[in-house]
């Protein structure tokens, strides 16, 4: 069994001040890193011969509209099957700059998921072979998942807000 | 006249109409509809004639596969667009020559040949039936027959040759 | 809108149709009843009921709607089921166009007649937004008995249709007013 | 014929039609719109296959029919109406998700369930797969034309969902568990009828499996069909069944195990090649295991209660709230959704009857989550379908595609 | 790829000769579906004998009345908020003198819709109501609607008829999590 | 000829047509039901005492349904198809023999559409017409799927009329002759185990395998399943076209009965018609006697027709349906070498002293075959541990 410990001291020994923000909310490890280091370490994780992280589980963003030059949070989550073993990493990205690079190149799977994230918050993966949006419809003109962007359809008409709690 | 000439001369000229239809329509699927109109006529005739099994041997073999093949493949070509490329001046002469001397030949034939006709006292009335044409395909025309079947077999080698297109392989 | 959707028989008139023709006109209602061809455009959990209620236990074939039919002009009414999203709304539409008349249609659980808990960007509010909605199944998702309900009330319907309700003046304006023709 | 009406007539999957007529040549490609309407699709998204013949060569997928914004919803709503979500998202088996959320929510909160509660939920979570699986089966025999099996297995199905009655008194959307345990204790009833659909499901099953599993020509239709390798399964993010037909026994109920499936005894299914046939085999196998869970959860259901003790969380009884102020309090917090919540970030996945469903809440601690983001199985491992029908016939397609089990709430979420 | 010990193969596609000739397989189908064809039918043919939708089906809304027939309702907007649809509107008035017959708190719902197409019958707003005056009816569906106008349910349509009382019929079930038997507050 | 005669017989023809139109109209609501039992359901009960109108209902509605004529499709073609389609569908039931004779005023009428002497040649020439209905109108929809369906359509009825030709030579050998009322009473004489089912258990079930492909039912159904081609050939097709196409199936699955009755179940022979035929003559009369022996012949082909049917919808509800290759495969490479296998053993065994029962060698064979492989290899299911 891997420890938390163990991984975090190999990727600080790797990639030195690259990473930061090491922590184990509920057991399972959080680091954040940069948009320039982040490829290379999903590729260091998954081929490296004790740890074997080599699937990517998830990948999604986090709109944080109150913090200043880190508004935007993409978040991967990665595991190992056979350590059973999963690490979660963070890079921060700027209103002003929304690039990152794609992880297509080394998941399969990347590609959805970014294409997801890309529709939802309007984050872009260089690189990315078909950056469309995908759930939404493609006449769409913003990002809906960013916090300004309101949830209800306008043309609702049998509500009345008025009431409790709205 | 008699019933059976009405019926006669309504199919041969119905036969003659779908005929024309083949070579002029302009759209291949009518072409192909209209040739097997033609088809049914024929096998109309060789009822007629008493040919029944001709007649029904016509109908599965041509109108019922091979031009059911046909339209396949008229279907999968899509050659519904009518932009055929104009003939050039050359193709036209040669078929007129084509055409002018099969005329000929047929004109030349039909003088050359006697027309059988029905001799009442001795006509069998089960000459166009199976049992007759299997006697004589297996006795006086066995060379025709056989001949006829190797041709086939060597064409259908041919075909399957033809068809096998396999990575690297040389066509033929 | 909602309002227009309203059944309304062609209006009576000296010159209406006599007694034979109206007889006709229920026999023929009865029997559109009876045959009630679903085109069931199911796209979330209300088809799985919708599924239940083709199964053993309800049995839509008793109505003789159990064969279903995913050609549009094949089918008599569509069941819309489940949430229509706005991308797939022009698609709703486009079918409802290529059904051969008469035709009716149900709107099955909440998403689909007015969106239920998702009011969101981009869920439909409703279909008869789009298209006109005969009948309007409440539930999330509704219950197979509700969805014979909804198909026992569209026989009813069709049963007491007349034959020239669908070319009268009005159900021409319904369609217009939904931008059809 | 405008580019928007042949767009839409391609949408609808009614005839594309261009002004030449049908476009089918023996040597060209032809493209053939599946979807979204197409009876097989179940209608929810559009592939756009270019065929050679009735062969395959390429696919492309569009997806977001029913895009319902889950996501967004979920930042305004208070955490226990967020279960009426969770139930939409794969309603085959929405118990499964339905408490898998309120297990993330449970780990944020620190609450620790009983452990009764635990059994029912892994029953009723079994219950789900097998529903799950049902339906998933039983439409890829209706997909190679055999209705019948269906049927009877949807039967089957009515009775799960007569257990599920009994529970919570809806069928598919069930909305049945609670932050800090169960809505309700199993009745005796349920378990009377739990115990009759152990025991007579399994012979309704085994006709399903002698109408189809060694009938050939549904083998094959379905052996080596829609192949993948381990390594491209991964490289996917296949998971749940998908996977474990390309011979991966990764099962988060082992791996990672949740609500006490440490307990219960129960093999992985795998495949060989993760063609067709291995991912209808061991989903038919799952079944099996599932009962075995099931089975075994209600031969040790332990005493205790079905909620944890948790007032802050978990709604008092109603006679409390007229009396006890306290109560009162609770009750109007709770329902209000000004729970304390802390501040915190959680990932918590569990099998899905797709694969591993991941929930990942971020908390400011605020009465609804700042952030959830669901890992749907289905949207990740339903991209690699164009690479599973290259090559494959026009009827190859709609196997793979129905033996995937697309949900089409869990896929566009 | 093995992970763990308990994995086990399942799929074998390999079919012996007997399985090859297609006709045993396709024989033993047959037999099974003669053998349903003659089975007892499924079917509950529903118009004319009606289901049985468990004992706490989440059915139709009711506003209950209490032993003397005073509504229950106090107005207080906790299943309004509770409800997820946000299909619940209403108005509280003051209760008057000689209203006291009519409802049971001195707040009462002068209006209370609620709006039936959005409704999803999660039941979160009769475990949300502090005074049991809503109820999801287990024996009873809400009909479907011909008309989009008709769809809104107001109190005439919600708040039971004195001489329709709701009770649920098996006393032994709770009704919500919590609820003490609704059988025994009724009369 | 005789005016009686000629009405008697246009009674026959009549009748003929109008029986395949009704059994036609009502298997459409017995496949209902047939599919309904089979699986726990009770079927349409709604329309008429146990949903006995339900066919005519179908009718009314498809007559008034909106006809639509898809603005892209060729028109005339278009309505051909089910034109055809039905055309086709009707004339291949005037040869079936359908009992022995009406004895009328010293004639002997039989009872049959039309005797001709190529009748097998006959039905299988209209049958291989029938794939133009759907040809003609799956082209002129001008829709893909429509497309796909008619080239499904032609080349499975091409690949299995071989297999279907082929299959019952075996029976035309032992015959001698081409009309199907000759075969019957070959076999009417031959007695109960003299049916050519017993003769020839092998063209049997090649034949009956290809009249499933041939009447395009499952697990032949590839040019309209619906789950691969919405509705395949006929997806444009509304109102009464669609309801022609649908009313062809029937009738061909009718006409398929009635000829896999008469060639391999002795069309209107039953057990004992001898002995029975002759005590109705004796006790009622030469004229009336074989009159009603004929109507019983009727009934028992009419029974043998009914079981036929219901096989056809007892198939369809069980098995799935092959892929395209696969019936391609089975047509060309199983059934088409098998069929001549099976004429050159049953030419050898009725050279070999009229032997008529070799066909069976070939079934004991494969039988024994298949038994002994079942026992050899490993259990064919990995059996999962059962709790």
């Amino acid at each position: 069994m891997l420890t938390n410990e163990e991984v975090a001291q190999d990727i600080i020994r790797k990639y030195e001040n690259a990473v930061s923000e090491f922590d184990d909310p509920f057991g399972l490890l959080t680091f954040t890193t940069n948009r320039e280091t982040i490829i290379s370490l999903l590729e260091y994780l998954r081929d490296h011969a004790a740890f074997r992280i080599n699937f990517l589980t998830d990948i999604t963003a986090i709109h944080y509209p109150d913090s200043p030059d880190r508004e935007y949070c993409v978040v991967y989550h990665a595991h190992s099957l056979v350590q059973n073993f999963r690490v979660r990493i963070k890079v921060y990205l700027t209103e002003a700059d929304l690039h990152i690079p794609t992880a297509t190149s080394l998941y399969a799977c990347a590609n959805w998921m970014e294409r997801e994230t890309f529709d939802l918050f309007g984050v872009i993966f260089d690189g990315h072979p078909n950056l469309r949006r995908i759930l939404n419809m493609d006449e769409m003109d913003y990002f809906p998942m960013r916090k300004e962007y309101p949830l209800e359809d306008s043309t609702r008409q049998d509500k009345i807000d008025a009431l409790f709690g709205r | 006249m008699k019933p059976i000439e009405i019926v006669f001369y309504v199919l041969t000229g119905i036969t003659l109409l779908s005929a024309i239809t083949v070579v002029t329509a302009r759209n291949p699927i009518h072409s192909v509809l209209a040739l097997i109109a033609t088809f049914f006529c024929l096998s109309g005739h060789y009822i007629l004639m008493n040919a029944q099994f001709l007649a029904a041997v016509n109908i599965i073999v041509y109108a019922g596969a091979i031009m059911v093949l046909f339209l396949f493949t008229i279907m999968f070509l899509n050659l519904r667009r009518e932009d055929e490329e104009s003939k050039t001046n050359l193709t036209k002469m040669a078929a007129v020559v084509v055409g002018g001397i099969l005329m000929v030949t047929m004109l030349l034939v039909f003088r050359a040949v006697q027309l059988p006709a029905v001799n009442e006292g001795n006509f069998d009335a089960r000459t166009g039936l199976v049992e007759q044409l299997g006697i004589m395909l297996y006795s006086d025309y066995l060379l025709p027959f056989e001949l006829a079947s190797v041709l086939l077999l060597v064409a259908m080698v041919g075909a399957v040759m033809l068809g096998k297109r396999e990575a690297g392989d040389r066509h033929f | 809108m909602a309002s227009d959707i309203k059944l309304a028989e062609a209006p009576p008139s000296y010159d209406g149709p006599g007694f034979q023709a109206t007889s006709f006109d229920k026999i023929i209602g009865l029997a559109r009843a009876n045959s009630l061809w679903p085109l069931p455009f199911a796209t979330s959990c209300c088809g799985i009921e919708f599924m239940a209620t083709m199964a053993a236990r309800y049995d839509i074939a008793r109505f003789g709607s159990e064969r279903i039919s995913f050609s549009p002009r094949q089918a008599d009414m569509l069941l819309v089921a489940g949430t229509i999203a706005k991308k797939m709304a022009p698609v709703v539409k486009q079918v409802y166009l290529q059904m051969a008349e008469p035709r009716w249609v149900i709107a099955i659980g909440a998403c689909a007649s007015s969106g239920g808990i998702f009011d969101t960007y981009s869920v439909l509010q409703g279909i008869d937004r789009i298209i006109p909605v005969d009948v309007y199944v409440p539930g999330c998702p509704p219950r197979p008995e509700q969805i014979l309900e909804a198909v026992m009330q569209v026989q009813e319907l069709a049963h007491n249709e007349s034959l020239r309700r669908r070319n009268s003046d009005e159900y021409q304006k319904l369609l217009a007013s939904y931008s059809i023709q | 014929m405008t580019t928007e009406e042949l767009d839409l007539a391609n949408k609808a999957g009614v005839p594309a039609r261009t002004d030449e007529g049908p476009v089918q040549y023996v040597n060209e490609l032809t493209t053939l719109n599946l979807g979204p309407t197409h009876p097989a699709t179940h209608g929810i998204f559009q592939n756009i296959l270019q065929m050679d013949g009735e062969k395959i060569v390429s696919g492309e997928q569009t997806i977001g029919y029913i895009h319902r914004a889950f996501e967004k919803i979920a930042e305004r709503r208070p955490f226990y109406q967020i279960t009426t979500l969770t139930d939409r998202m794969n309603y085959c088996s929405s118990p499964i998700n339905n408490m898998g959320w309120h297990m993330t929510v449970e780990k944020l909160l620190g609450i620790e369930v009983p452990k009764r509660a635990q059994y029912i939920r892994v029953i009723m979570m079994e219950l789900a797969r097998i529903a799950d699986h049902l339906v998933c089966n039983g439409i890829l025999g209706v997909d190679t034309g055999a209705l019948t099996g269906f049927v009877y297995l949807f039967e089957e199905r009515e009775k799960i969902y007569e257990i599920y009655e009994e529970m919570c008194g809806a069928r598919l959307t069930t909305n049945m568990g609670r932050i800090g345990g169960m809505e309700r204790d199993l009745s005796a009833e349920a378990i009377r009828k739990i115990k009759k659909f152990l025991a007579e499901f399994p012979k309704v099953l085994r006709e399903f499996e002698s109408l189809l599993n060694r009938n050939r020509i549904f083998m094959d239709r379905i052996v080596g069909v829609g192949g993948i390798s381990a390594e491209r399964a991964l490289s996917y993010g296949f998971t749940g069944p998908n996977l474990r037909a390309a011979g991966v026994d990764y099962d988060v109920r082992v791996m990672n195990p949740y609500s006490s499936y440490e307990d219960f005894e129960f093999d992985i299914p795998v495949g060989q090649s993760g063609d067709t046939f291995d991912r209808y085999m061991v989903r038919n196998e799952e079944i099996w295991q599932s009962l075995r869970i099931i089975e075994q959860a209600i031969n040790n259901l332990p005493e205790g209660s079905h909620f944890a003790d948790a007032p802050q969380y978990y709604l008092p009884p109603k006679q409390e709230v007229y009396k006890n102020m306290e109560a009162l309090i609770y009750h109007f917090k709770i329902v209000m959704g000004e729970i304390d919540a802390p501040v915190g970030e959680v990932y918590h996945a569990v099998e899905g009857g797709n694969g591993e469903l991941g929930f990942y809440l971020i908390s400011d601690g605020g009465r609804a989550p700042y952030r959830l983001h669901f890992r749907r199985p289905c949207f990740i491992y339903y991209q690699a379908y164009p690479e599973m029908c290259k090559g494959a016939t026009l009827s190859d397609a709609i196997v793979i595609m129905s033996s995937m089990n697309v949900i089409a709430g869990e896929l566009d979420a | 790829m093995q992970l763990t010990n308990r994995s086990k193969q399942v799929s074998n596609k390999e079919m012996t000769l007997a399985e090859k000739m297609y006709l045993p397989a396709i024989t033993k189908g047959l037999g099974i579906t003669l053998k349903h064809f003659f089975l007892k039918k499924a079917t509950k043919p529903y118009p004319d004998v009606k289901t049985y939708l468990g004992p706490v089906f989440r059915g139709h809304h009711v506003l209950k009345r209490d032993e003397q027939g005073r509504e229950r309702c106090t107005a207080c907007g906790l299943c309004a908020v509770a409800c997820p649809a946000e299909a619940i509107s209403m108005v509280a008035a003051e209760r008057t003198k000689g209203e006291e017959a009519l409802y049971r708190e001195e707040k009462y719902a002068a209006v209370y819709e609620i709006n039936m197409l959005r409704c999803i019958f999660c039941g979160l707003c009769e475990e949300a109501c502090p005074k049991q005056a809503i109820y999801l009816r287990h024996d009873r569906f809400v009909p479907v609607f011909s008309d989009r106008d008709e769809v809104i349910y107001g109190k005439d349509k919600l708040v039971e008829k004195s001489d329709d009382r709701y009770v649920r019929t098996n006393p032994n079930v709770q009704a919500t999590p919590t609820e003490p038997s609704l059988s025994r507050s009724v009369s | 000829m005789d005016l009686t005669i000629f009405i008697v017989k246009s009674i026959i023809i009549l009748a003929v047509f109008g029986i395949s139109l009704l059994i036609a109209t009502y298997s459409t609501y017995v496949e209902r039901k047939v599919a309904a039992f089979m699986q726990d359901r009770i079927g349409p009960d709604r329309a008429g005492p146990w949903g006995l109108l339900q066919p005519i209902a179908d009718a009314g509605k498809m007559f008034f349904k909106e006809d639509f004529i898809p603005a892209q499709a060729s028109k005339w073609l278009f309505i051909l198809g089910p034109a055809l389609a039905m055309l086709t569908a009707l004339m291949s039931s005037a040869v079936i023999p359908f009992g022995d004779s009406i004895r009328f005023d010293n004639y002997d009428i039989p009872v049959q559409g039309i005797e001709i002497n190529i009748g097998v040649l006959y039905i299988f020439g209209v049958v291989s017409l029938g794939v133009y209905g759907i040809m003609v109108g799956g082209w002129a929809s001008n829709n893909k799927f429509s497309l796909l369906g008619a080239i499904r359509a032609a080349s499975q009825n091409i690949s299995y009329e071989v297999a279907l030709g082929l299959s019952i030579i075996a029976i035309l050998m032992m015959s001698g002759s081409l009309s199907v009322r000759a075969i019957v009473e070959q076999q009417a004489e031959a007695g109960f185990l003299g049916w050519n089912v017993f003769t020839q258990p092998l063209g049997f079930i090649i034949f009956l395998t290809c009249a499933f492909a041939e009447c395009n039912r499952t697990p032949f159904d590839l040019p309209e399943c619906e789950t691969e081609l919405v509705g395949g050939y006929h997806t444009e097709y509304s109102s009464m076209k669609l309801g022609f196409y649908l009313f062809a199936e029937y009738i061909n699955m009718f006409v398929s009965s009635a000829f896999i009755s008469s060639l391999y179940f002795g069309g209107y022979h039953y057990p004992f018609m001898e002995q029975i035929s002759n005590a109705l003559t004796n006790s009622l009369g030469a004229v009336t006697g074989h009159n009603v022996a004929t109507a019983i012949g009727t009934a028992a082909f009419f029974g043998k027709i009914f079981f036929f049917i219901f096989f056809f919808m007892w198939v369809r509800w069980t098995v799935p349906r092959f892929r395209y290759d696969q019936l391609m495969n089975l047509g060309w490479k199983i059934l088409i070498p098998l069929s001549v296998l099976n004429i050159i053993v049953s030419a050898s065994g009725l050279l070999f002293n009229g032997m008529k029962y070799a066909s069976w060698l070939i079934v004991i064979v494969a039988t024994v075959l298949a038994i002994m492989s079942n026992s050899r290899a490993p259990k064919g299911q990995v059996s999962p541990q059962r709790s």
